[in-house]
C-alpha cells in the first residue's frame, strides 16, 4: 500500500470509530518508515477535522464523536513515543474540569478525548473541582487554557467564583467556559475569556486559541 | 390577599384548551427546582427532605410569593430523584451528593458502570424509597390545602444518562442492546412510580415528560425516537393522560418529536429566537407552547427588570394571541438570576397579559 | 418603578428628627446580611467579595427588592471583617472560614490565643486588607449610584471576642489589664479602619455602633461600660458624629448606656416587649428606636404573613406618634425566614404607616 | 476545722472561683474521712446552686460563672477516683456542640464546665460539628441529652436539620437547643424537646431533665 493509501486507511477507522485498527494502522505506518509528523498531519488531525465536518452536517452526534475520540486517542498513543524521542511538545496544556457542586462530565469527556486525541496535554482535574483545587493546579501547571465545564445553572455562579479565584491569583492562563448553560451574555459577565456549547465547539476554540498563540496543533 | 389557586387551575386549563374569552391573563407556569425553594423559603434541601410538612410548607410559600400559576414539588418528577432510588435500592448510597442549597444528585454513571450493573440493576421498590416517600406525603399536603391538581413528572434518557454515564452513549454505537436493555428497566421503574405516585397522592391531570435526549446536542432524532421516543409512546398507552414535552437543551427536537408523538403541550426554549415559535405555533396550532424565549441565563441573569419586562411582553405578543401559550421561564430559576429579575414576570403579566389583549 | 434613594434618606432624617410633617410614612430600616444578599441576588459570599461590581450590584438590587429606606454594604462594619482583617495582617490566615451563603467568619479566640498573641498583635494595615479594599470600593459604587450616604459601623467587643473568644471573659476577672491592652488595640484599629473608610468612601453621617458587651447575658454593666463604653466615648470624640445603638441581645442595657452616653438612636429588641420601648420612648424622646420587637426569630420565622403585618402595625400604634420611630426586624434577616414574611413589612408600612397617622 | 467549716470553705472557695484552693480543700477533706458523696452534695452541688442564685440575682455574670466553674471542675477531678473506686455512675452524659456554620462556643463553653464540675459525663464535640457527626457520636454513645448550640440566626437551619436527622436515626435522646437566638417558638417549630437562652439556663434544663428521668445529680 501506498503512504498515502495508509493515511487514508488510518482516517477511515479513526473516523469509523475503530479502536483496533486505529492503533494498528498507525504501528503500520511508523513502522514503513513514515515520519511522525506525516503521520499526526496527514492522519490524525485530518481526522478529526472530518469528525467535526460529520457533526457539523449533522451526520455525525455525540455517541459517534465520543467513539472516533477514542479511535483518535488509540492511534495518538502509538505516536507517542517517537514525538517524545524527538522532543516533540505537546501543541499545548490544557486544565479542564467540572466546577463544585456539578456532577455531569459527557461534555468534558468529549473534550478530553479529542484533545488528547491530537496530542495535547490535557489534565483532567474530574468532576465537581472547587475553586482552590482548580487555582492551585494552574499555579502548579501552567496551563496555556483553563476549561471550566458545567451542565446545572447553578454551576454559572460556581464559574465566576472560580474565574475571580484565579484572576486573584494572578494566573494568566486562558479561561474558556463550557455547557449548555452557558452563553456569551454569561461568559461576559463572569469574566471568561470564550465560552462553548458543546463539547466539539469546545474543541475548536481551543485550537483557535492554542493557533493564535503561536502553538497549536502541529 | 391569599392565593387564589382555583382560579389559576381555571386559567391554565382554559388558555391551554384555547379559550380565551374564559381567560382574564396569560397564566404563568414556574419550574422552580430545589435551589429557588431555598433561596425563598430560606432553608436547606436536608431540611425540606426530612419533613413532609416543612417540605410542603416551603413549596406552598415559594410558589404564592412567585404569583405561580402552577405548583408542584419539585421531586415530583421521576428524574434525578428516580436516580436516587435507584442508588439506594441498589446499595449504592455513596454514588449520592448532597448539598444544602442545591439539589441532590448521583455521581453520573457510577450506578452502572459495568454490563453486571445493568444485568443486575434492581427496579426500586418505591414504597420504601426515602425520597418518593417524602416527595409523595409533600405533595399530598399541598394537593389537600391547594386544591391544585399535582402534576407528575417522567423521563427516560435523564435517568439512563445519569446511571450509566458517558458510556451510554458509546454503548449507542457499540452496544445498543445491553443500552435498549437499560432504558427498559427505566421504563418499567417510571411505570412503577408512576403507579405508587398515582396510589399515594392521586391522578395526575397531565405528565410532564423531560425528553432530553431529544436535543440534537445529544443524540440524532432517529436515536432519540430508540432510546427514548418508543418509551415515551409506551408510557403514554398506559398512563393515558397529556403530555407536556419538556426540553431545555440549546437544540430541541420539537418539531420533529410533535410529528412522531402526541403531546398537549411543549415546555422549553433555551436558545430559540421567537421565529421559531411563531412556525411552531402555524404548524402545531393545537400544542401550547409554555417558556418560549424568556432565558435564565441570559436576560435574567445579567439582564433588568426592564430588559425580562420586554422579553415577556415580545412572547405575548407573537404567541398569546388565540390562547394556548403559556408564560414560563426556561429553564430551572437558577442561583444568580436576581430575584427582582424573577419577579419582573408576573409584574409584565399583568401589564401586558391581559385577555383580551391590548398589545398586538 | 425606580427606586428614589433621595426620598429614602429625607424619610429616614426628617423621622429621626421628629420632623413628623415633613415625612410622608414611617421609614424602613433592614439590616441585610451577606445570607440575605445570597438569596435576593443569587451570589455566593465568594463571588460577592471577589468584585465591587458584583457585590455593590447585589446589594443594590437586594435593598431595592426589599423596598428598604436604607441602603449599606453588610461589611461597612468594623466588626467581623475587622477580625479578619486582624487575621490577615497577623498571618492566621487558616483561622478564617467560609461559606458558600452565609457571612465569612474567624475561629473565635484563634487569634489571640496567648497573652504573646496579644502582645504581638499587629493592628492591620487596612489599605491592605482585602476585605476593606472591596468593601471600600463596593460602597463607592452604591454611593455613586444612589447618592445614598453610606454609614460605617464599629465595634470593640465583637472584635475583641472574636480574637480572643471565652478567654476575654476569664481575662476580665483574671488579667484585666491584658483584657484591656486588647480593647485599646481593637480601639486603635477601629480609629483606623474609620479613618480608611472616610478617605475612600467619604464622611459617614452616621455611625452603627454595635455595643455586644452591654448585654446582660454577657456582663454587668460597669464591665460594659469598662470593657467598651469607654472606647465609645472615645470613639464619639474622635469621630464627632451620631451614633446608632446597636445590640441585639436578649437582655440588653440600652437604658442604662443611654444615661451614660449620647446615643442618637437605638436599634435592637431582641426579647423585649413594647411595653420596654414604650417607657425608654418616654424617658429618652429625642432618641430614636429603630427595631422595637419585630423579632426575626419568632413571628417572621415561624409566623405568617399577617402575623408579622400585626406586629408591624402594634409597633406603628405605640411608638410612630410623634415620629423617632424607624420599622426595622431586629436583628440581620437570616435563612429560615420565609421572603414572604419579609416583604410583609413593606406591605404593612404602606398600610398603616402614613403620616399623619390613621391607625392610634 | 469541722466537717461542715471543711465543705463551707470548699463552697466559698468555688464561689470565688479560686481553682487550687478548690482543689486543695476538696483534697483536705476527702484526707480527712469525709466520705465523697457529702463533699459532692454539700459542697460541690451547692456552690453550684449558689453561683446560679448568685447569676440569677445579677450579681455573677457570665465572667464569674466561668471562672466559677473552672474552680468546680478542680474540685470534681479530686473526687473522681474516689467515685470511680465506689463504681458511682456519673449522673449523666450529655453529648454537645455548635452546629455546623457556627464557630460560636462562649455559652456552650459554660454549660460544658458546669456540667463536668457537676460530674456529668460530658462528650464536647467543638464547634462546626456537622449533623453526621452528632447523629454517629449519639449512635456510638447513647447520651441522655444532646445539647445543639448556636449563635447566629442561620444555625437554627441546621439544628432543624440535625434534629431531622436524629430522630431518622431513631435516637431517642432528648434535645435541648441553646443560644440567644433562639426561642420557645423555633424550638417547636424544629422539634427540640426544650430550649435555653444561655448557659445557665442550659444547665438548669439539664439538670430537670435528668431529674426527671431517675438519675440525676447525685
Amino acid at each position: 500500500m501506498s503512504e498515502k493509501d495508509n493515511l487514508t486507511n488510518l482516517i477511515n477507522v479513526i473516523v469509523d470509530g475503530d479502536e483496533i485498527q486505529a492503533s494498528s494502522i498507525a504501528k503500520k505506518a511508523l513502522d514503513s518508515g513514515l515520519d511522525y509528523k506525516a503521520i499526526l498531519n496527514e492522519g490524525i488531525i485530518k481526522a478529526c477535522e472530518e469528525i467535526g465536518q460529520l457533526y457539523e452536517k449533522e451526520e455525525y452526534f455525540l455517541a459517534d464523536m465520543l467513539i472516533s475520540a477514542d479511535a483518535l486517542k488509540a492511534a495518538m498513543k502509538v505516536l507517542k513515543p517517537a514525538m517524545e524521542q524527538a522532543s516533540e511538545k505537546s501543541p499545548g496544556k490544557i486544565l479542564i474540569g467540572t466546577v463544585e457542586g456539578d456532577v455531569h462530565d459527557i461534555g468534558k469527556s468529549l473534550v478530553t478525548s479529542l484533545l488528547q486525541g491530537q496530542g495535547y496535554d490535557v489534565i483532567d482535574l474530574g468532576s465537581e473541582v472547587p475553586p482552590e483545587t482548580f487555582a492551585q493546579k494552574a499555579l502548579e501547571d501552567n496551563p496555556d487554557i483553563i476549561g471550566l465545564s458545567g451542565l446545572l445553572t447553578v454551576s454559572i455562579s460556581k464559574m465566576r467564583e472560580t474565574i475571580a479565584l484565579l484572576k486573584e491569583k494572578r494566573i494568566d492562563s486562558k479561561i474558556i467556559i463550557g455547557g449548555g448553560v452557558v452563553s456569551k451574555a454569561a461568559c461576559v459577565l463572569i469574566g471568561a475569556d470564550d465560552c462553548a456549547k458543546d463539547g466539539w465547539e469546545g474543541v475548536k476554540k481551543i485550537n483557535r486559541i492554542i493557533s493564535s498563540k503561536g502553538g497549536g496543533v502541529v | 390577599m391569599p392565593h387564589d389557586w382555583v382560579k389559576s387551575a381555571l386559567r391554565l386549563m382554559n388558555a391551554m384548551a384555547g379559550k380565551t374569552k374564559k381567560v382574564d391573563r396569560v397564566p404563568y407556569f414556574a419550574l422552580i427546582n430545589e435551589q429557588m425553594l431555598c433561596r425563598v423559603a430560606g432553608v436547606t434541601v436536608k431540611e425540606m427532605l426530612s419533613s413532609p410538612e416543612i417540605y410542603a410548607k416551603a413549596v406552598i410559600g415559594s410558589y404564592e410569593f412567585l404569583e405561580a400559576d402552577t405548583i408542584q414539588i419539585p421531586t415530583s418528577y421521576a428524574g434525578p430523584g428516580e436516580a436516587l432510588a435507584f442508588a439506594e435500592s441498589n446499595d449504592k448510597l455513596d454514588t449520592i451528593r448532597w448539598y444544602d442549597y442545591k439539589p441532590l444528585s448521583i455521581i453520573q454513571g457510577a450506578v452502572c458502570k459495568t454490563e453486571e450493573d445493568i444485568d443486575k440493576l434492581e427496579i426500586p421498590d418505591h414504597s420504601k424509597s426515602s425520597i418518593w416517600k417524602v416527595s409523595t406525603e409533600a405533595a399530598n399536603i399541598v394537593n389537600e390545602k391547594t386544591k391544585f391538581p399535582q402534576m407528575f413528572g417522567l423521563g427516560i434518557w435523564s435517568v439512563v444518562q445519569e446511571l450509566r454515564g458517558v458510556q451510554a452513549f458509546k454503548d449507542m454505537r457499540k452496544n445498543p442492546e445491553l443500552l435498549l436493555k437499560l432504558c427498559e428497566k427505566v421504563y418499567e421503574s417510571q411505570l412503577d412510580v408512576f403507579k405508587f405516585w398515582t396510589e399515594k397522592v392521586g391522578f395526575s391531570p397531565m405528565i410532564m415528560l423531560t425528553g432530553y435526549s431529544f436535543n440534537k446536542h445529544m443524540m440524532s432524532f432517529d436515536d432519540a425516537m430508540k432510546f427514548e421516543g418508543q418509551f415515551i409512546k409506551r408510557l403514554q398507552e398506559k398512563t393515558k393522560v397529556p403530555f407536556i414535552f419538556h426540553n431545555c437543551g440549546t437544540s430541541p427536537y420539537f418539531m420533529e418529536a410533535c410529528k412522531e408523538i402526541e403531546f398537549a403541550a411543549v415546555n422549553g426554549s433555551h436558545p430559540l429566537d421567537l421565529d421559531y415559535w411563531i412556525k411552531f405555533k402555524e404548524s402545531y396550532p393545537n400544542v401550547t407552547i409554555m417558556g418560549a424565549n424568556i432565558d435564565v441565563s441570559r436576560e435574567m441573569l445579567t439582564g433588568t427588570p426592564q430588559d425580562v419586562e420586554e422579553k415577556v411582553r415580545d412572547n405575548i405578543i407573537a404567541l398569546a394571541p388565540g390562547g394556548r401559550y403559556v408564560c414560563s421561564p426556561v429553564c430551572c430559576l437558577p442561583w444568580g438570576v436576581p430575584l427582582g429579575n424573577i419577579m419582573a414576570i408576573p409584574r409584565a403579566l399583568e401589564k401586558y397579559g391581559q385577555y383580551p389583549l391590548k398589545i398586538q
